[in-house]
């Protein structure tokens, strides 16, 4: 760790001065240019700011740092009027130069490979203008409909203090200063972080004065910490231990989750180069059995790509239906016998059974219409590593949605990276549309465009959309409006305890 | 008979106890220092000397399982120590050892017969179909029996064992056998067996024998000429009788008067040394025993005596007969 | 009457059998006398002399005698009051120099654990002592040696160290198991000559073990020989070595070469080895490798007979009488 | 006349007797020993039923026989966490798979790897302690300083390692935890070759002529070859529960094959709704490391000298 | 003896070499490439070569080797690929929960395996000595994982006695000035901190410790029974001193010769153990962490942590050595290494 506490001297706080929230993980880092991980993300959304922020219950924008924006009408320049007297919590101010600092960082020529999220967040930014302390245009090179959504973002968006950036090498991974209505007071490497409320906040000011980031790796550790009260909150837990945690007297939290849980198919050779065979062999699945059994309850079935609340889901959309029979003998005549499973090793927010749990029982599927499935799983890294070799029949993967677009799920059929776009699908009609939809504007039109591309991969059927995760989280009894944002993450602001 | 078989120039035997940071040896343990002497064709040399005075390292230098630091082997004429590795190989078979430690010098896991007949193999002394009959011959000839031949070494006792070890050195049709105290391991009762199988034998065969012991005793029966060592020098050398009858060497005569004879009418006036024996590593450079001489002159300590016939055939190495 | 052992039986329970290493062993020491054991290796002198401090570990059991000392019976006693005789009235000398003593502490520390487990004195006065009995024992600067551990010493001075330890209570009886066996021929006479000086400056009584008939005839009063756990001969020194009777004793004595003897005759040899503790012969236990062995002798056990204070145990002197034996 | 008898008995033997002695088996004498200590049998009758349990899932696995009651690998995800009972007697895991069975076809994997580790170790281990102990010098120097730095790094982290590098796989399992072991085999070999080196027998063996490899192989080894059994009898145990921590981590052999450590592994999510997946692969972990630890400690003892028959 | 230090501490060298080769292979040449995980999500290809060169994994890996080990002679280890924090930095801020445990653990292991071993040997075959070694043998059998979990499903999940994770209630957390928070909470005189932390420990140190006490305990049984057959131990009984003097002052002092360096090479092996037990118990230790970073084939920690860990296993060696000096005089420093 770093620093020592800043305030309440050696007295020990008192318990319900502090909420502490236990995650499976530890941070990547805290500076949003630089981190890609929910974990990271977690925690940041009590530090720092953007532009705009999301809607409690949706991902709608709405005003944050800027109070107003305005945008021109070509769709290439956006104006934003900041909030006046906003600190940073190493006490300098807030204002254009620290805006346009904060972007210049993350586009060319400034940006570096390892800035994850800059390019999709500013990749279509031309240059960003001061107009005056309080005023600031960000000129774009193509209209870009998802920019707003994701000036909200938690990854990337952020302020950061350019002080304390200039002062860190470029890098506040280990010491954040943002204006958010907490301070980070510090990290204990694989331990905990430690936030405390900024007194000096210029909106409404944090009801609980300390937060403390626990991380407890295991599942069922984190449950015992919840149930033997060494945390107020937890969350990445699974459907089995429900029970657990409310016989034990506590809360679960649910909410829709903005992810989606798929099988793919190699679309780039034989045998899944075949459409037909595509959809025969996801018609030998039980998805509604499947999920209810991976996930008890705790994951929607999919019935298309975009989860429901995304803007262009469309209820008539739907993937081709259980059929055993009928796959049985279509996977006769193709004369399929074996395929070759890749999948990984480790739970991942949207599948918490993970990748191999899922394999194994979609062999167990397939054996059923004779198919002999070999599964070959790795841990994440390497499964990436090895999906670049496209030496699969079928693969498993997941998104986490960014900023609630649906342009954010369904670009990646159309992506040129084998990583991202992991089915290897190639369709012109699909790429057109895709481009299509985000140059045009919000509203019902947009919507349609994303409505008839989950059309055509339904039809296609490259994926096998799998599931929706839900968020569950669970919490003690004694904590007060505790809530999960739909993307992935947990603003203590609100929240307190008795 | 006096035709030299094996005949030792000034040899020596040094390890290094320890070295410096650049691997220069800063002490060293003289094990056998300057060491000269021959044996004659059929004679028994007895070698005598306290424990650690280099008996052993003298023994295994000439069966060839330690190389001399300096000095010169000569055996039936022939320089040993200036042939190379594979030239000196075929003379290692005319020098066999039998070893001090009967329980220690049979391999466990391999039969009396096999141990016998492992250098018949070796050496391919014999068609393999006339081995057998070989190994029987030399069990025999030790007083074994022909069907102990599968027999592991553990269930024989210490004299058993030991006539095994004498077979396998039979077993060459060696030259000379370094006997490297055979007995001391023994029984009262099994020594006397020991010591008559090794006299028999050598009328038999022919043989020579170096006979290491430190019983005066053992020494004085089974040998013609007897060397006594100290402290990794010889120090005087002479056919036993006139050894025993006339001891020269202040330590010769110290050692025959340490030993307790049976006999409590005949008390014998008793010599005691002061002090031990000491360290072979670095020692001084005069006459090593001087530390515990009761004899001792000026100029001892400087300067190691030299050996030297005094009488014939009798050798000493001591200041007393400058 | 110091010590006086009557019919020790000492047994050995293995697995595998019962080996008996002494059997009806009896004899007497008297104040200020040397008695020596002679024996071949595994002929139960050791254990004769663990028996009688008490120290027998397992499987090894008293299984039937008195070992009375000053008139109290050893065996009989607890392991609190045997302690208190042990080490104080009774002291013991051991066969391995090189192992008897604990590698780990100063020999200082060895011999003073010695003397104040015994003697009520301070720690100072002990030292004292100790540097004292390393200086009669002729350690040479004791002071200085008192702080060596003993791997620092030689064979000869530990032994020494082993000797002012169990000398330094003032014991009554010392038992040298084997002492001079590991040593060097002129170190072993520094240390017999030492045993011997040591009785004469504390008039004790020395039970001395070993396999050397010479040291026996230079050292001893009385001699007792052991074969395979029995008495097989007991006599003044004087005695065995001018007339021994038991055919045992006399092989010995023929096969040891002589340093005195200049013939080149060859050595007599008793044939045979020594019987397996497990798998006695039946009868006499010298009787398969007897030359003048009878029938009788394999199916019977003699008795030891006292022959005017020569005892043997041998069927050769059953009714024989005085006249008879010098005829022999 | 009684001396006559027995010299006259003693000859004849020596003369008449045409027959040979049959050699006494050494084997046969450690089964003695072995026999008397019950934990050791305890141990060596366990080892007998795993490696028949596991003989017979894979005979039965080559002819396509299916003897487990249920087929280990079989997903049936209606069946999902069903507790032990008459039909599933160790319940069925989060896929619905038979505990039971999956427990019954773990024992291939955790022996065959057990002893497929320690047979590489062994060899490799064998040889480089042979050729540093008997070699002595600067080879002994070179070869035990790389086993040095092997033992510097803890062997899980460094099997770990190796996993990572090659991948899952039973196969690279194998190699993995056969690899970290090397250095203890060496040093064992090497230690006791120094010791048995400076045997007389040894130097009585290169007095009549004997050359290096022979007196390797033939004097030195045969003679520490007890002491390597019993290591690696240890070996095995410590080879399967290494086993047992890859899986746990993760990083064990490809599903669906049934691993007891990657059963562990899964099952610590679960420990609250469904601990008996917890408690049975545990159970046969312990029990087949007990199993070989016993037998080990019995054969050491066995093979001991000391204690040996005389 | 000090020239008998410097010298092995200088045959370290080639030792810890050799080792940063070893890691540095395995890692550099077999590993799978960090880059797409470093990068995440949206990663492209395009942006993967040029981390890839900017981190200079495009270089010949003799180069890479030279950059790095010039870089550790300056004591500098890099920054992790992952959080870009300075290696240095990110193992020191590990090590002490490790060390912690570690030492916790070997304590507990050597006391209690050294009592019941001891107890075994002195009463060879009676019941103590029945259930001592059953003990043992029951714990070299165990996963200690499995141990792990069954502990904490016992003392945490049922009897909620015991915390299941983590090292310290963070509210109590001392200040950070030696990272041990034993130590830092006695200097900073928090008995509270004290208190929880060693209540935290119990659990971990515990399951770490069961197999290393198990060792101990059968190492010091059959070590102690060695040296009851000692000569010297017969002599200390011939001087009539008491049985229990002759046990605890003669027996016991050989007897833990041995041991001692048991004990040392287990510290060994609770690293490696304590990687397990971290993973089990969520302890922020150098163990778990480090595994998570080999998986994330994040380069310069592993290497990093490696080397220290080596580095602390050689200097252990050493220590063990020394110690050994002191209980056993006989050993002397003159002879040549053989
Ligand atoms: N390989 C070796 N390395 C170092 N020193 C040795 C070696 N072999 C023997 N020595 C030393 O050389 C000296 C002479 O040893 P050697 O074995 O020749 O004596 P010895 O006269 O045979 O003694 P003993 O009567 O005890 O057998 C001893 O001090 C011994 O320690
Ligand atoms: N611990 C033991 N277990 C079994 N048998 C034993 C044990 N100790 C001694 N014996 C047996 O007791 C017998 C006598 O042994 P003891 O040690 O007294 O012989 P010794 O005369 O002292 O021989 P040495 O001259 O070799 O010292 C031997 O046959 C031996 O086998
Ligand atoms: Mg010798
Ligand atoms: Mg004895």
């Amino acid at each position: 760790g770093c620093g020592s506490k800043t305030d309440g001297g050696k007295e020990a706080p008192k318990a319900n001065d502090t909420l502490i929230y236990a995650q499976g993980a530890e941070p990547r880092g805290l500076d949003p240019a630089l981190v890609d991980d929910g974990e990271s993300a977690k925690v940041m959304i009590n530090i720092y700011e953007g532009l705009l922020k999301y809607n409690k219950d949706s991902t709608k924008v709405e005003a944050s740092l800027a109070k107003t924006w305005e945008v021109s009408t070509d769709g290439l320049t956006y104006t934003f009027h900041l909030q006046e007297g906003v600190k940073f919590h190493d006490g300098t101010d807030f204002d254009a130069e620290a805006v346009k600092f904060n972007i210049d960082r993350q586009i060319p020529p400034q940006v570096t490979a390892d800035m994850a999220y800059g390019s999709f967040v500013y990749g279509s930014v031309k240059n960003v203008e001061v107009v005056d302390k309080n005023t600031v245009k960000v000129n774009l090179t193509e209209p870009s409909t998802p920019f707003l959504s994701n000036l909200a973002m938690v990854m990337s968006a952020p302020m950061v203090s350019p002080k304390a950036l200039k002062e860190n090498n470029n890098n506040v991974n280990q010491a954040p200063v943002g204006t958010g209505p907490y301070k980070f007071v510090k990290w204990a490497k694989d331990e905990n972080i430690v936030l405390v409320a900024n007194d000096e906040y210029w909106g409404t000011k944090a009801l609980t004065k300390n937060v403390i980031f626990k991380f407890i790796k295991d599942n069922s550790a984190r449950v015992v910490a919840l149930n033997n009260g060494e945390a107020d909150m937890i969350d990445g837990i699974d459907a089995t231990v429900v029970k657990q945690i409310t016989d034990a007297g506590n809360k679960i939290f649910q909410a829709p989750g903005m992810n989606v849980n798929y099988m793919a198919y190699n679309t780039s050779k034989a045998p899944f180069n075949n459409a037909k065979l595509r959809a025969a062999v996801s018609q030998a699945i039980n998805v509604p059995e499947m999920v209810k059994s991976l996930y008890q309850g705790y994951s929607e079935p999919a019935t298309s790509i975009l989860p429901t609340f995304v803007e262009g889901y469309d209820k008539s959309i739907a993937q081709v239906a259980y059929n055993p029979e009928a796959a049985a003998k279509a996977i006769k005549e193709a004369g399929l016998t074996s395929v070759k499973i890749m999948t990984y090793t480790n739970p991942r927010p949207y599948n918490s059974a993970t990748g191999q749990a899922l394999a194994e029982s979609i062999q167990g599927y397939l054996s059923k219409v004779g198919i002999t499935a070999t599964i070959d799983s790795y841990d994440w890294t390497t499964y990436k590593e090895k999906l670049k070799a496209g030496n699969y029949d079928i693969c498993f993967y997941g998104w986490i949605g960014d900023n609630g677009d649906p342009d954010n799920f369904m670009y990646l059929l159309a992506h040129e990276d084998p990583t991202m776009n992991v089915a290897l699908y190639k369709n012109e009609e699909f790429n057109k549309l895709i481009a299509k939809g985000i140059a045009t504007p919000a509203g019902p039109d947009r919507n349609a465009i994303y409505t008839e591309l989950e059309k055509i991969a339904a039809a296609d059927a490259a994926w096998l959309p799998i599931s929706h995760a839900e968020t569950l989280c669970a919490y003690r009894p004694d904590v007060k409006d505790f809530y999960f944002h739909m993307t992935g993450v947990t603003p203590f602001v609100g929240v307190s305890k008795q | 008979m006096n035709e030299v078989l094996m005949k030792v120039q000034d040899l020596s035997k040094h390890f290094t106890i320890d070295t410096d940071w650049f691997g220069k040896p800063v002490s060293v343990l003289k094990a056998v220092d300057e060491v000269s002497f021959t044996i004659n064709k059929g004679e028994a040399f007895g070698l005598v000397g306290e424990s650690g005075c280099g008996k052993t390292t003298l023994g295994k230098i000439l069966v060839n399982l330690y190389s001399p630091t300096s000095g010169k082997l000569f055996f039936e004429g022939k320089e040993l120590s200036a042939l190379n590795k594979k030239q000196r190989n075929s003379y290692c078979k005319d020098i066999q050892m039998i070893f001090q430690d009967p329980y220690a010098s049979l391999n466990p896991r391999m039969t009396i017969g096999d141990i016998i007949a492992e250098p018949i193999i070796i050496n391919r002394l014999l068609p393999m179909s006339e081995v057998e009959e070989r190994v029987i011959f030399l069990l025999n000839c030790v007083g074994l029996a022909r069907h102990q031949r599968n027999r592991y070494p553990h269930e024989f006792s210490g004299g058993q064992r030991q006539r095994v070890g004498i077979a396998r050195a039979l077993a060459v049709e060696p030259k000379l056998i370094v006997c490297d105290e055979p007995v001391s391991a023994l029984d009262v009762s099994i020594q006397a067996q020991v010591l008559n199988l090794l006299d028999d034998l050598k009328a038999e065969f022919g043989l020579t024998y170096l006979f290491i012991a430190h019983g005066l005793n053992v020494v004085k029966h089974i040998s013609d000429r007897v060397g006594v060592m100290y402290l990794g020098k010889l120090v005087e050398i002479a056919p036993k009788r006139e050894l025993y009858a006339n001891p020269l060497h202040p330590y010769t005569q110290a050692l025959l008067s340490a030993i307790p004879i049976i006999n409590p009418e005949k008390k014998k006036e008793r010599i005691i040394l002061k002090g031990d024996v000491p360290s072979p590593i670095n020692p001084p450079a005069g006459c090593r025993f001087c530390s515990r001489c009761f004899k001792e002159l000026e100029g001892c300590k400087l300067n190691a005596p030299i050996l030297k016939e005094i009488t014939p055939d009798h050798w000493v190495a001591c200041h007393l007969f400058d | 009457m110091l010590l006086e052992v009557k019919k020790l039986r000492t047994e050995f329970k293995l697995k595998r059998g019962t080996v008996t290493a002494v059997d009806d062993l009896s004899f007497t020491i008297d104040k200020g006398e040397i008695l020596a054991i002679v024996g071949e290796s595994g002929s139960g002198k050791s254990v004769t002399s663990l028996s009688i401090m008490g120290l027998l570990q397992k499987p090894g059991k008293i299984a039937g005698g008195e070992i009375l000392f000053k008139s109290q019976d050893l065996n009989k006693m607890s392991q609190k009051e045997l302690q208190k005789i042990r080490g104080n009235k009774i002291s013991m000398i051991f066969q391995e120099p090189m192992t008897s003593l604990n590698p780990v502490w100063r020999i200082k520390d060895q011999i003073m654990e010695n003397i104040m487990t015994h003697m009520k004195i301070s720690k100072k006065e002990a030292l004292t002592r100790t540097i004292e009995m390393l200086e009669t024992v002729g350690i040479p600067s004791p002071a200085e040696r008192a702080n060596d551990y003993p791997h620092q010493m030689s064979g000869g001075m530990r032994q020494r160290v082993m000797t002012a330890m169990a000398l330094a209570c003032d014991p009554e009886l010392l038992i040298a198991d084997e002492p001079t066996t590991a040593l060097d021929v002129t170190i072993q006479a520094q240390i017999l000559e030492l045993l011997y000086r040591m009785r004469e400056k504390f008039h004790m009584a020395v039970l001395l073990i070993t396999h050397d008939l010479g040291v026996v005839a230079e050292a001893a009063d009385r001699v007792i020989v052991m074969y395979c756990g029995k008495i097989v001969e007991e006599a003044a020194v004087k005695d065995l070595f001018a007339q021994p009777l038991h055919p045992y004793t006399v092989g010995l004595l023929q096969s040891i070469p002589q340093i005195d003897d200049d013939s080149d005759k060859r050595l007599y040899m008793i044939k045979g080895m020594v019987p397996n503790p497990l798998n006695m012969p039946p009868g006499c236990n010298f009787s398969d490798r007897c030359d003048r062995c009878m029938d009788r002798c394999t199916k019977e056990m003699p008795e030891l007979q006292d022959i005017n204070g020569h005892k043997v145990r041998c069927f050769l002197y059953d009714k024989a009488k005085e006249g008879e034996l010098s005829a022999k | 006349m009684q001396k006559d008898n027995s010299a006259k008995a003693e000859e004849n033997l020596m003369q008449a007797a045409e027959y040979v002695e049959k050699p006494e088996s050494q084997l046969k004498e450690m089964w003695a020993t072995l026999r008397q200590n019950k934990a050791a049998v305890v141990g060596l009758l366990i080892i007998g039923m795993l490696t028949l349990i596991a003989l017979t899932v894979w005979v039965s696995e080559m002819l396509g026989l299916q003897i487990l009651p249920y087929d280990p690998n079989y997903s049936d995800m209606s069946k999902s966490f069903i507790w032990p009972n008459a039909e599933h007697w160790f319940g069925t895991d989060q896929l619905g798979r038979d505990m039971f069975s999956r427990i019954l076809d773990g024992t291939k994997i955790s022996l065959f790897v057990g002893v497929a580790a320690v047979a590489i170790s062994l060899s490799i281990g064998v040889l480089l302690g042979s050729i540093a102990g008997y070699r002595g010098g600067r080879t002994d120097a070179v070869i035990m300083r790389v086993m040095d730095m092997m033992l510097a790094i803890p062997s899980i982290l460094l099997a770990i390692a190796f996993m990572a590098a090659l991948g899952k796989g039973l196969d690279k399992a194998v190699i993995a935890i056969g690899l970290v072991s090397i250095p203890e085999y060496a040093r064992i070999v090497r230690g006791s070759i120094l010791s048995v080196k400076e045997n007389d027998y040894v130097q009585a063996a290169k007095v009549i002529g004997n050359g290096d490899s022979r007196i390797i192989f033939k004097h030195i080894l045969p003679n520490i070859i007890s002491l390597i059994v019993v290591r690696a009898t240890l070996g095995v145990s410590s080879a399967v529960l290494d086993t047992a921590a890859l899986g746990f981590l993760g990083l064990g052999v490809q599903p669906p094959f049934a691993e007891w450590g990657d059963m562990l592994g899964r099952a610590r999510g679960f420990i609250f709704t469904a601990p008996y997946t917890l408690i049975f692969p545990g159970i046969a972990i312990t029990l087949t490391v007990l199993a070989f630890n016993l037998f080990g400690d019995g054969l050491r003892d066995a093979l001991d000298p000391k204690s040996r028959i005389k | 003896m000090l020239r008998y230090i410097i010298k092995r501490i200088l045959m370290l060298i080639p030792v810890l070499i050799g080792v940063s080769i070893i890691v540095f292979l395995i890692m550099r040449v077999f590993s799978p490439d960090p880059a797409p995980i470093v990068l995440g999500q949206h990663a492209t290809q395009a942006a993967v070569d040029a981390w890839r060169q900017a981190n200079g994994l495009n270089d010949p890996i003799y180069l890479q080797y030279l950059h790095f080990i010039s870089g550790a002679l300056t004591g500098d280890l890099g920054n992790s690929y992952y959080t870009k924090a300075p290696v240095i930095k990110e193992i020191f801020a590990r090590f002490p929960a490790t060390i912690e445990l570690a030492l916790l653990a070997i304590l507990l292991a050597s006391l209690f395996g050294i009592l019941i071993g001891v107890i075994s040997a002195v009463k060879k075959n009676s019941i103590f000595d029945n259930a001592g070694m059953f003990l043992a043998l029951i714990g070299v059998s165990m996963p200690i994982f499995w141990l792990g979990i069954l502990l904490i499903i016992f003392f945490s999940g049922t009897l909620h006695w015991l915390p299941s994770s983590g090292r310290i209630d963070p509210l109590l957390q001392p200040l950070d000035i030696t990272g041990f928070y034993l130590i830092d909470s006695l200097i900073t005189g928090d008995i509270n901190a004290f208190k929880d932390t060693l209540i935290h420990l119990i659990l971990p140190a515990s399951a770490l410790a069961m197999y290393s006490m198990a060792i101990i305990a059968r190492m010091t049984r059959s070590s102690m029974l060695e040296t009851l057959q000692q000569d010297y131990i017969r002599t200390a009984r011939a001087k009539g001193i008491s049985e229990g003097r002759v046990i605890g002052r003669h027996a016991l002092r050989n007897g833990l010769i041995p041991i001692v360096t048991v004990i040392g090479l287990q510290l060994g092996s609770l690293l490696g153990g304590a990687v397990l037990t971290e993973t089990v118990f969520s302890w922020p230790g150098i163990g778990a962490y480090t595994v998570a970073c080999i998986l994330k084939s994040d380069f310069p920690v592993v290497q990093g942590v490696v080397l220290l860990i080596a580095t602390v296993f050689v200097l252990m060696n050493l220590i063990v050595d020394v110690i050994y000096a002191f209980l056993d005089p006989r050993i002397k420093y003159s002879k040549k290494e053989v």
